[in-house]
């Protein structure tokens, strides 16, 4: 019975799979309010179901990867799907040995925050904005002569291309995740990391909800010729003013009521909807 | 336009299975590019070589088109679908075929837009599968639901479209309740990323770290004509929390 | 100009009672915007519908004007006080008429700051009635000495503005020695805002936090281009407060 | 005797007494050095009398609000009054109970300091840039049929709105200080609190310092055509740098030779008075 | 023969000896790694002679000043030369006295890169861009009419009275330096000036990095009619990668190869001169 | 042209003296400005007048010339050297013999970036004679080596373009196979540098404080829009470095 809590080894043929599911769902569930995290949670389902024996864990673990989460799926969905791999292991052998958890539920959560955003930069402008034009820039001419080909081409070979590096990123993302947290298991430098950890996760969601929350007036008034436009009187005050102010609005809404996010996309969605019906938002 | 309704319905068909990204990451290049639709469409049309030829023309259109971060205001595989058939049967050139297309394919943005509002409903249904550890719910509720609701969604439209043409569409989009509809579709889109990212912020460690997260947000209003790049951002990020480390920590030996 | 000697004294009163600020805020859109000016011309030269008429046109001209921080060229008070007797008397178009108002209005621009030049030596009084607890005092130089001196820049011009005409006061601030003695007088109310602040950074407690002067000061100079507002700069300063406090204080617990 | 010290409280009666005396001297005794600190202070006198029972401290807390201070009337200089007044009754109770005195007059005046700027920017946003245009162009039509109304309504409108709601912020402003005095006397954070106010106050004191000290030269030399422009020199060096070394020459003569006020001033007058009659600067 | 050790005393002639070295070396041996370095080293050598009067100190000393650098002659040269001589006197009066060694090589390291871009700004301006073209037209309506003197005036000029104030500088910057490093002797705050300084010193050399180390890509791709810009795609991930990448690649040989800087040359030469070759930078 | 050889000598042993700096920074005018060069080939050529006029209209022409941090694209005194003799013997006005000048001044521009990529060699040198404290090696390493390097570049090259025509230059300078060799030169003196700078920053006490060249390197090309002055630099350096030190040291007390 107790042989069983033991969490079982994550082999490449596990890796493969979640990399697969994580390529296959990817934009399937794209959601407003968490982006695509459930096709995270879909890639490492069985991971988890392998490494966390205890219930509650396990259903930690889940709700961890519904988070709010949005990357490029190659270069981002890849490596961090590695490298989450290798941290929850070492997480569920750790909570599994009654060692000290070094790899907390904080730091899985900020690995995550802080390389998404710069990963999905990367992973943008080199497959869809370069890899992807290369292709089809070399099957035009194939398809201008009338030729099959120059669909095919492209997009067999850019799917080709990037399934296998994106693999190639998954199992890089693994060893990395891994030599990292041996690391981490026996330093010292321990909480520094989880410290900097959180700045940098902090950091990057701040910049990633400055383009990614779009709250804007559209509010103007014209009394006898003189334009009186909302948004711009709200950018001489201080621009960003609506955003944030919708995110700290559910922040504290959260703090005060508990976590309830059905209610907060109801309320935010009627809100939001009856200021954009009356052209204010 | 003379499409015969198996005809107009293999290309929805299509057309929904590409924009619901049913086929992962394979289905980026098929969203982006009018190629493989195109093909498609010459394929149920039977004139292959011509339906290229007129495809060929209309990527040049899109060349460079992508999509950081979501959506975009008009489908080029939306398009595609409809400007290949007119091209064909009206014998346009392909960005005459193109300008008939757009409100479609405006249509088909506003669709993806509306796509993600209804996943954000369906994802009430993963967190509480994932309550019950119901791992056949999570696959039903991640991949099934959204799934089938891009189809209800775009294969109408697309048949509607093919079969009595694209005016039809391009009347509705125009009509003054949908596009305040849309209007408010995608303001509410806007603002419903708040959702997550305040209860990512909200379920983090130390509160006082939220003290970054306004400084990145408000630092990134201040700095946005200068176009940095999220990976700028990175690497500053990384300079603060070392340095906040360095300070707070390491420099305590 | 055919005004009697009553009715320009009766306007150069109200103009310089306006630009004195002796009534507090109910002065600033008498200051700002040229309608009440307008009504009391109207009023003393018994014409009020013709002149309410051609200041609701010098009102366009003068649309959207504020002065954050102070002083502005132009005073649209002391130069509505001449356009409208103008345009009633001149029979002249409201535009026209502030055209040749606007040398007086730059006078009146310049006696403002020229009022701030000399209130800066009459805070020396209430330095000193606060040295002596003497209230009285206080209420004299604070209120009392500010509004005379106003009274007495304001009158005299204005009356001779209204009286002997515009051109009057055009070609005494057109004239080279007077230019040049604006000239300096801006330049020293441009310079004396340093003595009051470097008072302000002297006292402070922590020498080693004027730092954090020095850091604002410059980086606002670099950030001039991206116009940062004052609120974004105040967001920056807490969080930039906050931080330190986080490092030197809370993170020791 | 002892009795007497006691400070007296603060009523509604007070407040709207020094609310009152804010928003009529407000810009009267406008100086280049000093802005509208008298304002602040007459407004606050009869408060100060009724607090300070001692004259050392009722002096120094004279000389507190003669110190360099600008803001808009209305938001900045209603939230301001308000908070100033509780923080002064706080002090002068500490000081009456011989307790501990954590409202210094750092703190205080720090306060002052960090929160002018942006209230100013507020208030110069919503008050004179928007509410008073509104105002302005409802009664336009009015003016231009000929009505005195165009003039008596939005004088009178906005007099009366913004002195009302100013109120409100006086009054707010004071449970505001009142509500965070008390925390901040029993709080251990007190130091913290107030160590962040001088950061703030200083930091938005440099940014103010930046836009209200002009000093640039128009000095140019042409010599055989080619033109040199000191300014030019001057931001190719650093910009900013003459507004800088002018504060800093101050800041550096009260620190060898006292603070002599009205010496710095005559002295300052002279010196750019002369540069700037000889079109230096 | 332990006197003998005893550091000699720097004298007024010997900080004239230096100044009139650095001018003349100046650019001569102008390279591309390290600037302009040995001008400083020949500069200090005699002095460097008469401080240390052990050869591992003095050798010490010697690569010290062949490290990279680069500054303006006048400005930035005249006052580092001072600084330096006066702290290496510092310094091997601690050594030979058997003090606590305060002026650390890192210290005058880090006082050397923290000066020399800020004073080559000063310098440049000042030098190069106004004082020699106020001489130059001064005299260019002679030369206009014929007269050697429009060619002899600017040069004698220029270069007399720019000798004049450098050593000015020197002798400034040696007094500077002088009452400096007393205090700093003394002093306990000696750590906290040695961290500062190489917190500035690092900041400054990473704001040098980005200007004088230049390494773009001009690779484009040209595939039907679309134009691949290598450069504009590194640009959109992140400004600088280039660049930053090469000193990073040498940082790192040099740490696990040691400090072979001949091998990095060639070696560096070899890549960039391949790839250039091949128009892909 | 018609220029004896030992005029053609005389003005390239003078160029190659201006071009090696090796007078010192009395050279710095000799080398941005045409005025030296222009009155040394007026007194080789025995024309001084014409000589000087002529020059004064070239300077013209580089009127604000400086290069801060090293290499400039065109060397007037190069350039000058060839414009005056073709001005004089071909009564050309100054800009246009210029003109011709323009590609001997360009090679001029690649010899100088040359001799920095030998004098990275020579250094090597200096480093050797540093380890053995053989202070005569280190006259001749910096000194002495450096300016023959100088003069063995520029003494042919411009006595071949004086005595046989600038057109002789300018065809080796276009040509293809120089020109790539121009542009390989250029790309490894854009790189070297990193050498002195991977090596500074490798040999600081403290690893960790490399965060701070970071830091620095990146905000710099954040920044590069807004064209911050390196004074401005400075003064944000040092505000960061007392922060810094306030935070770690200071505030500790
Ligand atoms: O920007 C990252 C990522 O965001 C969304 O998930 C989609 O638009 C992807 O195509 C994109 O790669
Ligand atoms: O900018 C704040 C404030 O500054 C000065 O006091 C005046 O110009 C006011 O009108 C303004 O509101
Ligand atoms: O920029 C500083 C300095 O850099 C190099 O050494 C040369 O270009 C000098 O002329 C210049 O003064």
């Amino acid at each position: 019975m107790s042989k069983n809590m033991t969490p079982e080894k994550i082999t490449q043929k596990d890796l493969h799979g979640a990399w697969f599911r994580w390529w296959w769902a990817n934009e399937v569930p794209h959601a407003f309010d968490r982006y695509i995290s459930p096709s995270l949670l879909l890639a490492l389902m069985p991971l988890l179901r392998k490494l966390y024996k205890n219930d509650d864990d396990l259903r930690e673990a889940y709700h961890r990867h519904l988070m709010f989460f949005n990357t490029q799926a190659i270069w981002g969905g890849g490596t961090i799907t590695g490298i989450v791999a290798s941290l929850e292991e070492t997480r569920a052998n750790q909570i599994a040995n009654n060692e000290e958890v070094t790899v907390t539920h904080d730091l899985i959560n900020n690995t995550k925050l802080g390389l998404m955003g710069a990963l999905a930069g990367i992973g943008d402008a080199i497959d869809s904005g370069t890899v992807q034009y290369i292709f089809i820039a070399i099957a035009l001419p194939w398809a201008q002569a009338g030729s099959p080909m120059g669909s095919l081409f492209p997009w067999i070979g850019f799917t080709l291309v990037t399934y296998l590096y994106g693999y190639y990123f998954t199992r890089n993302g693994y060893k990395l995740g891994r030599a990292a947290a041996t690391e981490l298991v026996s330093g010292k430098k321990m909480t520094a990391i989880i410290e900097g950890l959180s700045v940098l996760g902090l950091f990057m969601m701040g910049i990633i909800a400055s383009s990614y929350v779009k709250v804007a007036s559209v509010f103007t008034l014209n009394i006898s010729g003189k334009e009186f436009v909302l948004q711009n009187i709200l950018d001489g005050l201080l621009p960003g003013l609506l955003p944030f102010t919708v995110i700290m609005a559910i922040y504290f809404y959260f703090s005060k009521k508990g976590i309830k996010v059905t209610n907060a996309i109801l309320g935010l969605t009627a809100v939001l909807g009856v200021l954009a019906w009356f052209n204010i938002l | 336009m003379e499409l015969t309704v198996v005809q107009a319905l293999l290309i929805a068909l299509f057309v929904a299975a590409v924009q619901s990204r049913g086929l992962g990451y394979a289905t980026l290049t098929m969203r982006f590019s009018p190629m493989m639709t195109g093909l498609v469409v010459g394929l149920v049309m039977g004139r292959v070589p011509e339906a290229m030829v007129i495809t060929a023309g209309i990527q040049l259109v899109y060349m460079g088109v992508i999509a950081p971060g979501g959506s975009m205001p008009s489908e080029p595989a939306v398009a595609t679908a409809i400007a290949v058939p007119v091209a064909l049967l009206a014998k346009m050139e392909p960005y005459e075929a193109i300008a008939i297309a757009i409100p479609v394919g405006l249509l088909g943005g506003y669709l993806y837009q509306f796509r993600f509002f209804l996943n954000t409903f369906i994802i009430r249904l993963s967190d509480k599968f994932a309550e019950e550890l119901n791992d056949k719910g999570l696959w039903f509720s991640i991949m099934g639901l959204p799934i089938i609701v891009s189809f209800a969604l775009y294969v109408p439209v697309m048949f509607l479209a093919l079969y009595y043409g694209a005016p039809f569409i391009a009347e509705f989009t125009a009509a003054n309740a949908s596009s305040q509809l849309f209007h408010v579709l995608s303001v509410v889109g806007g603002g419903l990323a708040a959702v997550g990212i305040a209860l990512s912020v909200h379920v983090i460690g130390k509160k006082e770290y939220i003290v970054f997260f306004i400084l990145a947000f408000f630092l990134a209003y201040v700095l946005k004509p200068l176009g940095v790049t999220m990976i700028t951002y990175a690497v500053l990020g990384s300079v603060l929390a070392f340095i906040y480390v360095l300070v707070t920590r390491l420099s305590k030996d």
